[in-house]
């Protein structure tokens, strides 16, 4: 056991640092500049990205991929992480869809699509959650019927990341109604120019405007358009699910929050003592420190999984669960460390940390409902876990 | 013995509910959100003012409705649920600080009927919570003196005529109004979290008489106390109406071809929240009921009060949002707003913490 | 709204207290004195406190009740708490048995019965409980088939205190076996010695020996001990148990444990400190009693609810609810404060009370199980308080 | 990179899983219960000797195996899930600390083979944890000195022929070598609430030479560090077996005429402690190999292993005991032997709080 890089893998990480000091600082400084649209700017970062060969690390070389090994994936998350790199724009294209291509898609799909979701040319939304589908997201309504050589894609989509400026979307539809409910699902690529397609913002409850509704009248997709089989969509979908609740990224972002709560609570006075001077925050910290600990080296473990081929499975739920607690208990010691002024909007006087605890604090409570609920982790483990009879009938 | 609400407060609880149903709303916060601070319409204020609710509780020789403390507690319940502002318990609170100490009777009179807002500043910036933690000391003459620091977290300054800032004289801490035209008076709105009116308030060398002191050591920790107790009654309102909304929706939303409240992992935490309901409302009337027969352990059951519906508050709502699922993330719906709202009182006039380390000084005292 | 006792309860208070002050002394030196078969010790107190007139107060007074007012119920319940009185070996009788005949039970059977509790004549055990049923009681599997005039009962009872010694036993037996499963239950009254009742003792987590098992192999009962209607034993024994999961007297026990606690950690060293100097230690104590105080009021308001007639119902789990929490708070906050010493065994140096710390966490661990567990409690006020729709089938 | 257990490491932690169950049970720990202290058959500790189970983290020049230090971790997580006494723990511990202090190679040998059982002796009567509070100073004079004083919660002192007694030297703490049998020595059992044993030794001018002087401050560190990780460990175990019993069941056990395990109420705590499980089995391999690369989180981590193992495995047991119901409060059934353990050890070389602060201590240096 041990959790040393090869002295290959650290040449990487120099040249990446190297690399970054120059293209990072460039990225900034454009960014800062004003005058330049922040979409248009994010793109143009995650093209720097993919044109350095620091996104799809994993991905074959025939579609811009690098086929980097598993530990040079961990330095450059570990490095863009720390270096607070933004990430690339086209997340849920990289994560979700170009996985989900390479395993199932066709040759003609993988050569068009994949190398655009890398260089940031297309961007993607994901189209599964519904009003009536959320934990219960096999029980999707939206309709797609066969006609010649497309489908007429009727139904209203909710929780969609990127709504307003995605190029693409990839979509769960239900094309058979009389079968099983997870039968008759399947996975469709659509462009978000197709006429019938109404996209609103969402704004949350942070007061972002992170999200979007979208609703399809009548949209035409072309029958090519269809990943996988026909009615096959719901395994496909499934399939990326576990991939997406693993893997160490979340770690660092974890770490960073914890870090600012640290300094946080060492440069604010409370009476004549500094926060952390009290015992209970003391040890609220450390349990925080403790818990992120444990995660990192769970995040080990998964990873040491990957690299001997085991695939994640279930217990990836077990990350992801804990994880959305611990930012969610992070967030909340911001509140207890803050003292009275936690209650002090940003941009005004007094405000800690310009709003960002605050911030911190609404976004964590997104992480046990997006992506599959913190219930329905629950149920995962129990039932595929620990093997317990489920709790429920489909 | 008998312990529980008389018919007139019941029916009060009832009215105020009623009233904020037909008046009051969510977007009416949204938009304390979005244009800082939450605004009230003039002619919903006055009506609040005319229905009697700022003085229910003082004398009827003070011209208030001679009804007990917890009278403007289930008031305050009323109103925190209904997400109306803090006006209401800043007020209420205002009005038995100036019938506690002794104030113009004139003066009362206005403030019960709504005619000037009254604010109470306590807090200072040095990130304690308390009477014990005050510093401000004014620079004293003949004739009474001048005050010059700041304070901070002032709850509705932004709509105030007058403050009543705790200071230390010396002869201990009192009360000095300061009206919020006076020279030397500087008012930076802080823009809570939940969109409410809280101030700064800046003083540099501002001039007061002798009869602009008011009130004594006792005086304000009765109006600590008291103005304690209506917020912990406004996060028990607001953890009530979260588990009231969620409760319902719980019922109707289905997944999984089933009510989602049939999931225990939705009704056992709604059970659980309804429990600490209740022993919140427990609290709140054991120590609206311990304050006015001034009980030794009064200031205790406050704290007990406050620290159990800090607690309450937050949680009621944190669970509300999640078992709302992706729904409860919108800004849409009000589960945000109450939250906002139990966040920003529950660090107001005391935390968790704080308020638990009262109850243990009293613990730890030789009369326990 | 007071809590104010009248001159008269005052009065009834100072009677009591005197009347405590020598029996209860009396009753202490006898049972110190050693040479006592302490069961025999136990029914003479509980004789002592019915010729007393602290017994039954709520009871008729044609069955050997007093007819008392609440506040008197109070008064006794407070008083015979605080002097660390025993409570009355009876108990189960009294507090079950007895409202359960007052209710349901035929005039015969409350004249036979009821004032034979009362004096501790005859000791009382409960049947409900069996190996395949314990939350879910009303798939209890003991039969009783009529013959004659006599049901004969078969079957196994569990969790049975006092089974060794009690003289009868008030059993749930099933009548009819094709029934819905509440509809076939009935509710006897067993004599102890009838042939066929075998009792083993169960030892408990804790080392102790409160409970039973009953085996029952054609045990005869004759058909006037049926309570009620036949068939009608559901609702019968569910209609008591709300009366026992409300009252005020849990609540000074909890007190007196808390007290315990305190005392302790003012008088435990740590370091040079005392415990209760530790910050977190404070922060327990005091969450604590907030909570205790909490289920005081509680109890007032249920009490309230009583003086106006009004039947406590599901309410009422609220309270045995969070009374079980809190048992089971304070028992274990007793190892935080303890520290190294926690794990100490009672009669060895330095250990702690004596053991009671420990004896008081065993015990409140017990408290969440029996009476229905806390799973069931909130299973009761998710549905009958909140009106959510229940979770299962029966 | 690789994180994960070695082929030789899995086989060793099945093999004492597989041992214990053929050779161990909760009746022989009900057994300690009832008459103190718990027994261990003597063939039985010779054939756990004999497996080289005691030495197996030691060099290979020492005589051990050469396994790093968590195959000894993973040994004691498979005692401690099976309800092995604590000797397991105490002599893997005694070696190690042996062999870090450089003692002479026949005693080591006496150790490992389990000829001879070694005591560790470090808590004081003052109601604190750690090498920090020890203070015990002895006499001394040219050749070694007097040591008079006493020492706690000495496990396994019913059974030791040999204490190592830590105490402040001149130089600092150093381990001090003392025969049960040596004049001046009295030992008194305190019965640790599992049965198993725990002493009280009490020293009234005890001689000791100065070759009985073990080790210095550096090294009782890592010995206490390694302790506490072991026992970490059998509280990983005891939760993980406790999990194991509890899922069974819940799959078994009808009511409703449904299994429990399909309640959520009971699966999802049952999923909890899975996830719990799986944290505590990150943080003991993350402890362990900080220890091994002798890191300068070394000692953070293991607090951080302690601290939450000690939380689950209470947490474990009584959730457990609950998810059982009835026959969870039983004597028969061995969760509450798991629960005494649990319990015990939680409080044995520091309880969370103790350990948090340790984390917290290395959040606030200024290497952090």
């Amino acid at each position: 056991m041990d959790l040393k890089f090869s002295p290959q893998d650290e040449q990487y990480r120099e040249r990446l640092r190297a690399w970054l000091d120059v293209n990072l600082k460039q990225h900034q400084a454009v960014s800062k500049a004003g005058d330049v649209d922040p979409v248009q700017a994010a793109r143009d970062w995650q093209k720097t990205l993919c044109e350095g060969g620091y996104l799809g690390l994993s991905w074959p070389r025939e579609y811009g991929g690098q086929e980097a090994s598993l530990t040079q994936q961990v330095v450059v998350s570990e490095e863009l992480a720390r270096s607070g790199a933004p990430a690339p724009i086209n997340t849920i294209g990289i994560s979700i869809l170009g996985p989900t291509l390479i395993q199932h898609g066709s040759e003609e799909q993988k050569q068009r699509y994949l190398p655009k979701i890398l260089n940031g040319e297309e961007l993607w939304c994901q189209g599964f959650s519904e009003p009536g589908a959320g934990s219960d997201l096999a029980s999707l309504q939206t309709r797609a019927i066969e006609d010649g050589d497309h489908f007429v894609v009727n139904g209203q989509k909710v929780w969609t990341s990127l709504g307003m400026i995605a190029d693409w979307c990839f979509l769960l539809v239900r094309t058979n109604p009389d079968a099983l409910k997870r039968e008759g699902i399947s996975y469709l690529l659509c462009n978000m120019k197709t006429p019938g397609i109404t996209v609103r913002p969402l704004r949350n409850a942070g007061g972002g405007s992170h999200f979007c509704e979208m609703f399809f009248d009548d949209v035409r997709i072309p029958r090519e358009n269809l990943v996988g089989e026909l009615n096959g969509g719901w395994r496909i979908a499934r399939s990326t699910l576990d991939n997406e609740r693993s893997g160490l990224s979340g770690v660092i972002s974890i770490e960073n929050n914890l870090d600012r709560l640290l300094n946080l609570s060492t440069s604010l006075n409370r009476g004549k003592e500094r926060a952390i001077d009290s015992d209970s925050v003391q040890q609220q910290l450390a349990q925080l420190w403790i818990e992120k600990e444990g995660l990192k080296y769970l995040g080990f473990r998964n990873l040491s999984d990957q690299i001997a081929n085991r695939p994640p499975g279930p217990a990836a739920s077990v990350g992801k669960l804990f994880a959305s607690r611990l930012r969610q208990k992070i967030g909340k010691a911001g509140f207890d460390i803050a003292g009275p002024l936690a209650q002090v909007g940003k941009k005004s006087p007094h405000s800690i940390a310009r709003g960002r605890l605050q911030a911190m604090y609404f976004d964590s409570l997104g992480y046990s409902i997006g992506g599959g609920t913190s219930e329905i982790m629950q149920n995962i483990i129990a039932e595929k876990v620990l093997g317990l009879p489920r709790s429920y009938e489909d | 013995m008998h312990f529980e609400l008389s018919e007139e407060q019941n029916a009060i609880y009832d009215l105020v509910v009623g009233f904020m149903a037909d008046k009051w709303s969510g977007d009416n916060r949204r938009q304390g959100l979005d244009s800082y601070p939450c605004q009230i319409p003039g002619e919903l204020l006055r009506e609040i003012a005319d229905l009697g609710f700022y003085g229910i509780s003082l004398d009827e020789k003070s011209g208030g409705g001679g009804e007990p403390l917890l009278t403007s507690a289930l008031i305050a319940e009323a109103a925190g649920g209904s997400l109306f502002p803090s006006i209401m318990n800043t007020t209420l609170a205002a009005a038995k600080a100036l019938d506690l100490c002794d104030a113009d009777s004139n003066w009362l009179a206005k403030v019960i009927s709504g005619q000037q807002t009254v604010a109470i500043a306590i807090e200072e910036p040095n990130g304690c919570w308390g009477l014990d933690s005050i510093e401000l000391t004014p620079q004293m003459d003949g004739q009474g003196g001048y005050l010059s620091g700041s304070k901070i977290l002032v709850s509705d300054g932004d709509f105030a005529q007058v403050f009543l800032v705790a200071a230390l004289l010396p002869d201990g801490p009192a009360f000095i109004r300061v009206n919020a035209n006076a020279e030397g008076v500087e008012i930076n709105s802080m823009r809570r979290l939940d969109g409410q009116s809280i101030v700064e308030l800046e003083m540099k060398d501002v001039r007061f008489e002798q009869d602009d002191v008011l009130g004594d050591g006792a005086t304000l920790n009765q109006v600590y106390d008291i103005w304690t107790l209506l917020i912990a009654a406004d996060l028990l309102g607001n953890a009530q109406s979260v588990l009231r909304m969620t409760t319902d929706y719980a019922k109707e939303r289905q997944q999984f071809a089933r009510p989602i409240g049939s999931f225990q992992a939705v009704a056992h935490r709604l059970a659980d929240i309804q429990v600490d309901v209740e022993i919140g409302r427990s609290l709140l009337y054991g120590a609206c009921l311990a304050l006015e027969e001034e009980s030794d352990e009064a200031t205790a059951l406050v704290s007990a009060a406050k620290a159990w519906m800090n607690d309450l508050g937050v949680k009621a709502a944190e669970t509300g949002l999640q078992l709302h699922g992706g729904i409860g993330y919108t800004w849409e719906l009000d589960i945000h707003l109450h939250l906002r709202q139990a966040r920003s009182n529950a660090v107001t006039l005391g935390d968790s913490k704080y308020h638990r380390a009262r109850v243990a000084s009293h613990l730890m005292s030789p009369e326990y």
